[in-house]
């Protein structure tokens, strides 16, 4: 199984390990629902150096992803990160990531673990089938280790070990700075809803960056925070997962990712196949949903309208500071704008659930 | 009637002798309002050859897997049975005799149960196995009532979306009335996420139930599951419904099962539609006394011969009735011996080649399927001889599409996984040729078969 | 068949050593010789507390099960550990090695409704 | 002819792994005609320890032996009450091997397996007309399952009905399955005691609106057919319950009565017993279901049902109890007990039926007076006496053990509970005047060695593979596996 340069650490907190997607990470330190409120109440640090990274530079770089990816890269400046996605030509999703441009002509790629081999190979791919030349694809994952610190404090904590003036560095932006005399890209991005950082250092020096935060959060409640409550933050604001809301069967427009899905940016791929359903009109919509009863909505269970399927959930989960089921459910476009009353299948039983607005947890 | 060998003359005498008249008599007991006042409506009796030849017509209205190219699994697996099998299950001192009550003239089925429960510990990696349930699905529920019965206080079973779908649908038939809390854990890519089995992990946990290979021929990573299932004090059932795998993986008891059960119609028994099948069922030591169904042992006569008895009884419903272990009273005797005798016949060598055969044939035919357009892998783990795709044309047009020419190509799995619509459950074994594979993406691809 | 004086015994044909606080407890000589071979029997854990005719084990022959009933009330502080091992001690030494449990005593007064050796000879005469 | 004398050739036979040869091979696998590849070493096991290795002939003499140690119907007479061990007709097995019926896959769509659902319908359509019920499932896979589908059918009525009962009555001759089956269905099971039949008085006594359903057997396992039947049937309906009959026995009724019309809500069949399936050393059995109108929408999924354009699985019944096991059902004995139905027909049923009752009749007579008769009445298709009268200390057993010199296979013993040392007979219709005297001859004979030389009983069996086994030490120290020494 793949490690990352932080595994022993998590071992000596006495996380409880979990194969994930190949990677033997933490689910949980003290417990999800601990952990959940430390990152909603003061801060939390996530070892996700199991995300991949991939470089692309060269002249052609910017022409090459503005083809690849479905958001537009030309809104984007030097020092910007941007949220986009990968598609099939048939409009399912490769992968969601995030792209940082540092400057025209380099950028690099922040992936999902378990799909950043597939990712390469598909952009290695795509490169040999297109006239794209001047621009080279390098997978840097095993070169950084990444943490995410995030929560209320976060900048508190960050700003007791780098001089880099932090208030600077707006939301989805970042700089190259030092953090704890340790080479780290200083991203104000997260997958929490919190605010908070994501950076990344040498793989080597990911242990020193972990400990030095560590040590300067604890007196600020900075906890370690597993992957179980990575999931459950995400959902409460309703972010996609890959695998989930997103998948090699659902295009971004059908889970509510029109807003990085740029169909007037010119070709792109997916393109054709999303402009053709958007003319057919989309058959399913992505909602999200609340229980009003007691039970936990799993990923898979059916969603029915007066006793008819008509979607499934995406994502489900007892959320920690609504204490009531939540799931992303994926639903006919009818059904999903009429406000006829919906069930979710939870085995034999029906049990009632209300549309909520976006996100769950505000 | 030529199973009936009485004459008018036997009769006669018999009635003489139980000093009645007629048979008539015999059914005094059965008062006139209890009698049905008309022949039975089920037509006359027909010959051995007409029976044939109407059978015959049923048969033929069949798909034989041995005609077309069959790319079904799910549960159900198309191998190959050596000749040898049918030969000796046909010898009718095994197949018409009776559950062995009678020890002195029953050693060979007790011998050959024997062999059978040693048989699966050895691949299994378990400690005690007993004479086998009705199939796959029902064992599973029974893991499931034992966990249940063993776990004390703990009343919640966490299944995996990637056990069998019939599986699933058995264990909730099995725990309807016994306060049981049946919970699903979620997949992610296909295996059974551990965040989410994490979360859902408690001490009310009796036990976390896992398909090794899952539905979708996925390797599950046991023992990493195994490690958070036991840090909660629940047992790990494993669920083998292609056992053939366990000839190449790592088996559940070395990854930390505590129960492994399964279904063995792989080894050397035909399809039939579906059943009989075999289950087999693998406890560690400290269950031996808690197992469902039959167990043999071996003893001494009085002497001092090697003999086979079947033993720890008190388990049993015809003993503890309604405190037994289990309600079962039969064990699949006549599939226990297909099964044996196919595991002796492949041996520790066989087994393992057959097994990677399997594995070689299936990953040819996912490549040559991945590279195809319109057609894409649904998830990236491990698979043994079954593997899912996602088609970007309907599933039930495309099955028919190719039913045209003669390819079963899969199973649809939007009836069980809403969420994979798109998705065929394709199985690639033995029996299926490189040129079959070939016919199969082709077919896919639109061609001609 | 023996019925040791100084023992005490129940219509469900377990016995009863007292020892001040503590009483060992298991089945009589006649119940195991009803039973025939003994093959397995199981126990309660230290620290469980029985009621007085709950049962507290099960005495297993080849086709036989039966369940054994506390006499009295009370925690168990100690279980034969060789039983499961050596089942047959209940057939070879009932009041010795085949004992199963001691229990410390919840309500000494249970003990008066016990029988005597001697009424318990003749309550299993006429069964 | 009627003697303990000859001999038979009845030679060991070690196990499997200890004839095991490293390097030994009894298979042959197709050439590999796609490119070899093998998974991650990470998820690979080591060889399989001690699995045997063997040549083909190994294996083919190894359980050529085996079955030689083996007695089935086929040895000779197999009288085992409550069993129902006829013969087993080969035509039987010849149509259950035919390729169109071994090689389908369950998956296969239904369009493409016209011939399979059939066979089933028609199977379902016979059944009903046997037993008198407007549906039946086939999917049970022993008569065990069948009872718990049946159990589980009766709570899904109530609960649907919006009632909570929680007991179950079960008279004391019941086979062990079905207080067994009821605890599945989380029942408590009341116990009534019958003598010799049950009484509309016991059950009206036990009978209140807590009771979800009464168990019975009929004819019960004394061989008596249940004459109170239907004014128990109509006392149960009216406290608002069901009643479950248990189809062990139906071999005796077939044309002759039917469970459906008499007031049974629901009767498992042994189509492994009734219906002339091997029972293969223990299995597989099957064991459908038949239902009163009531109960079909709680029928287990799927069953066959017949559409304007053919034959279709039913999956589609929100009221079902659900799934017993996987698929549709043991469908190869399906197919062997539609085969003998047909050869049959239903005059030759009945005729079955009739002369099952006549053999026991005949064996009770040539019998009775010298073994002991604790119920006098009238009995159908088995006869059950007690070990009184017994001489010198020998048993039930002891007479078992010996009929096995004799070389014939024992009644079963010890059952029902209620008859002391009982000796449970049920000889089937298959069985000849010609054989039935010879097994009487011998059990009388045996009656008179008790008196003589009751050691020969004490020793019996000295002609079998091996002598009478230890169980206690299998109990005591169980081994139940090999394991290398």
């Amino acid at each position: 199984m793949n490690k990352t340069p932080l595994n022993q650490i998590h071992r000596q907190l006495g996380a409880r390990m979990v194969d994930f997607g190949g990677w033997d990470m933490p689910v949980q330190y003290s417990g999800v629902i601990a952990e959940h409120m430390a990152v909603r109440t003061t801060a939390g640090l996530f070892d996700v150096s199991h995300m991949g990274e991939i470089e692309v530079s060269g002249s052609q770089a910017f022409d090459f992803l503005q083809y690849v990816t479905t958001n537009d890269l030309s809104c984007l400046n030097d020092g910007q990160v941007q949220y986009t996605a990968l598609c099939y030509e048939t409009g399912g999703v490769v992968d969601d990531l995030t792209l940082y441009r540092f400057t025209a002509d380099r950028y690099l790629l922040c992936v999902n673990a378990s799909n950043s081999d597939k990712d390469f190979a598909w952009l290695e791919d795509l490169l040999k089938k297109t006239a794209f030349s001047d621009l080279t694809l390098t997978n840097r994952s095993a070169e950084y280790a990444q943490l995410a610190l995030q929560g209320p404090v976060a900048a508190n904590i960050l700003a007791k070990l780098t001089s880099t003036d932090l208030s600077a560095i707006k939301f989805y932006r970042f700089v190259e700075g030092q953090v704890a005399g340790i080479d780290t890209i200083i991203s104000r991005t997260g997958y929490t809803g919190e605010d908070g950082f994501e950076l990344y250092c040498p793989a080597e020096d990911g242990v020193k960056l972990w400990e030095e935060l560590m040590r300067v959060g604890q007196s600020l409640g900075l906890k370690p925070i597993g992957l179980g409550a990575r999931d459950t933050l995400r959902l409460e604001k309703a972010y996609a997962l890959y695998g989930h809301e997103i998948t090699a069967d659902i295009m971004p427009i059908e889970a509510r990712l029109g807003w990085i899905t740029k169909l007037k940016k010119g070709n792109f791929v997916g393109r054709d196949a999303m402009l053709k359903a958007k003319e057919a009109g989309l058959p399913r919509k992505l909602i999200a949903l609340t229980l009003t009863t007691s039970g936990v909505p799993r990923e898979g269970y059916p969603v029915f309208c007066n006793g008819r399927e008509v979607g499934y959930v995406t994502s489900g989960t007892m959320s920690p500071i609504l204490k009531k089921g939540i799931a992303l459910a994926l639903v006919e476009t009818a059904i999903a704008d009429s406000d006829q009353p919906l069930e979710i299948g939870i085995r034999k039983r029906q049990m009632p659930a209300e549309r909520t607005t976006l996100p769950f947890v505000k | 009637m030529r199973y009936l060998p009485h004459t008018d003359v036997d009769v006669q005498q018999m009635l003489d002798q139980i000093e009645v008249s007629n048979i008539e008599e015999l059914f005094s007991g059965v008062p006139a309002d209890c009698r049905l006042k008309r022949p039975l409506d089920l037509g006359a009796a027909k010959s051995e050859s007409e029976t044939l030849t109407f059978l015959r017509g049923l048969a033929e209205q069949n798909t034989k897997t041995s005609d077309w190219d069959s790319f079904l699994g799910g549960g159900a697996y198309n191998h190959f049975i050596p000749a040898v099998i049918d030969q000796l299950v046909s010898r009718s001192e095994f197949y018409t005799a009776y559950t062995p009550y009678q020890p002195e003239i029953s050693q060979g089925t007790l011998q050959a149960v024997f062999e059978f429960q040693t048989l699966i510990c050895q691949l299994t990696g378990m400690d005690v196995a007993n004479a086998s349930m009705y199939d796959g699905a029902s064992a599973c529920a029974e893991a499931v009532l034992l966990t249940i019965r063993a776990g004390k206080k703990r009343h919640k079973i966490l299944l995996s979306q990637g056990l069998p779908p019939q599986y699933r649908e058995t264990i909730a038939t099995y725990s309807a009335h016994l306060n049981i809390d049946l919970i699903d854990i979620p997949l992610q890519a296909g295996v059974t996420d551990q965040v989410e089995l994490q979360k859902l992990l408690s001490d009310q946990v009796a036990a976390v139930v896992i398909g090794y290979p899952n539905y979708f021929g996925q390797i599950e990573n046991l023992g990493s599951i195994a490690e958070l299932t036991h840090a909660s004090g629940a047992r790990l059932v494993a669920a083998v419904s292609e056992p053939l795998a366990l000839a190449l993986y790592k088996s559940p008891g070395e990854l930390g099962a505590d129960i492994v059960v399964g279904e063995g119609q792989s080894f050397g028994i035909p399809l039939s539609y579906g059943g009989p099948g075999i289950g087999f069922f693998a406890v560690r030591k400290e269950d031996m006394r808690v197992l469902p169904g039959r167990l043999v042992g071996e003893t001494m006569d009085k002497d001092g011969k090697r003999g086979f008895v079947l033993t720890l009884a008190t388990r049993e419903q015809h003993i503890r009735r309604e405190k037994a272990t289990s309600n079962i009273c039969s064990n699949q005797g006549m599939c226990v011996l297909m099964v044996a005798i196919y595991l002796a016949l492949h041996g520790k060598q066989g087994l393992r080649q057959l097994a990677e055969v399997n594995y070689a044939k299936a990953a040819y035919a996912k490549e040559k399927i991945r590279q195809l357009d319109g057609f894409s892998v649904a998830f990236s783990g491990e698979t043994f001889n079954e593997f899912v795709i996602l088609c970007s044309e309907p599933v039930a047009a495309l099955k028919q599409r190719l039913e045209q020419q003669g390819v079963l190509a899969g199973i649809s799995l939007g009836r069980d996984y809403p969420d994979l619509k798109n998705g065929l459950l394709i199985c690639v074994t033995e029996q299926n040729s490189q040129e079959q594979i070939d016919r199969l993406v082709a077919a896919l691809a639109g061609g001609e078969a | 068949m023996n019925f040791p004086e100084e023992l005490k015994y129940t219509e469900d044909h377990e016995w009863v050593l007292v020892e001040d606080a503590v009483v060992t407890i298991g089945i009589s000589d006649f119940a195991q010789d009803q039973l025939g071979d003994i093959v397995f029997v199981e126990l309660p854990e230290v620290g469980d507390t029985l009621e007085e005719g709950k049962t507290f084990g099960v005495v297993e022959s080849v086709k036989a099960v039966s369940d054994v009933y506390a006499p009295v009330s009370g925690e168990v502080v100690e279980i034969n550990e060789e039983l499961p091992d050596a089942p047959e001690a209940v057939n070879n030494s009932p009041y010795e090695d085949g004992w199963m449990i001691k229990i410390k005593l919840s309500d000494p007064a249970q003990l008066d409704s016990l029988m005597n050796a001697t009424v318990y000879q003749e309550f299993v005469e006429k069964d | 002819m009627m003697s303990t004398e000859g001999r038979g050739l009845v030679l060991d036979e070690n196990l499997l792994f200890e004839k095991s040869q490293s390097g030994r091979v009894g298979y042959s696998i197709a050439r590999l005609d796609v490119p070899a590849v093998t998974p991650d070493q990470s998820l690979i096991r080591d060889e399989i320890t001690d699995f045997p290795e063997l040549s083909e002939v190994d294996v083919v003499r190894h359980y050529t032996r085996l079955s030689t140690w083996n007695y089935g119907v086929d040895s000779g007479l197999y009288p085992l009450g409550s069993c129902t061990m006829k013969y087993n007709p080969k035509i039987n097995e010849t149509a259950a091997r035919l390729p169109g019926f071994t090689d389908i896959h369950p998956q296969t769509p239904e369009a493409l397996n016209q011939g399979a659902l059939e066979l089933m319908y028609n199977l379902q359509r016979d059944l009903g007309e046997i037993s008198g019920f407007p549906a039946i499932t086939l999917q049970p896979a022993a008569g065990a399952q069948g009872e718990f589908a049946g159990m589980l059918m009766i709570r899904a009525w109530h609960e649907a009905n919006g009632q909570k009962r929680h007991k179950v009555i079960i008279p004391d001759t019941a086979h062990g399955t079905n207080p067994a089956s009821s605890a599945l269905c989380g029942y408590e099971v009341i116990t009534v005691a019958s003598d010799g039949i049950l009484s509309k008085e016991a059950i009206a006594a036990v009978m209140d609106d807590d009771v979800a359903a009464l168990m019975v057997t009929n004819p019960n396992t004394l061989g008596l057919f249940e004459a109170d039947i239907r004014g128990i049937c109509d006392l149960v309906h009216e406290r608002g319950g069901l009643v479950y009959s248990d189809g062990a026995n139906l071999n005796a009724m077939m044309g002759i009565s039917r469970p459906g019309d008499i007031g049974i809500d629901v009767m498992h069949f042994n189509l492994h017993k009734t219906f002339s399936t091997p029972h293969g050393g223990g299995g597989p059995g099957s064991g459908p279901v038949g239902v009163a109108d009531k109960l079909i929408p709680f029928l287990p999924v799927p069953y066959v049902v017949k559409e304007d354009d053919g034959f279709k699985l039913e999956y589609n019944c929100p009221q079902s109890i659900g799934r017993m096991k996987s698929f549709h059902g043991h469908f190869g004995i399906l197919v062997r007990a539609y085969c003998y139905i047909l050869s049959m027909g239903g005059e030759g049923l009945k005729r079955a039926s009739e002369l099952a009752v006549l053999n026991a009749n005949y064996i009770r007579a040539r019998l009775e007076g010298e073994y002991d008769l604790p119920n006098k009445q009238r009995s159908l298709h088995e006869v059950v006496f007690s070990e009184e009268g017994l001489q010198n200390d020998c048993h039930t057993l002891d007479v078992a053990k010996r009929l096995i010199d004799y070389g014939y296979h024992p009644p079963t013993i010890y059952f029902p509970l209620v008859v002391h040392g009982a000796l449970m007979i049920e000889p089937t219709e298959t069985e000849s005047k010609q054989t039935l005297d010879e097994f009487c001859d011998v059990l009388l004979a045996i009656a008179e060695e008790a008196k003589t030389t009751p050691e020969l009983l004490k020793q019996a069996p000295v002609r079998a593979k091996v002598k009478r086994l230890d169980e206690t030490a299998a109990a005591r120290r169980p081994k139940l596996r090999w394991e290398r020494g």
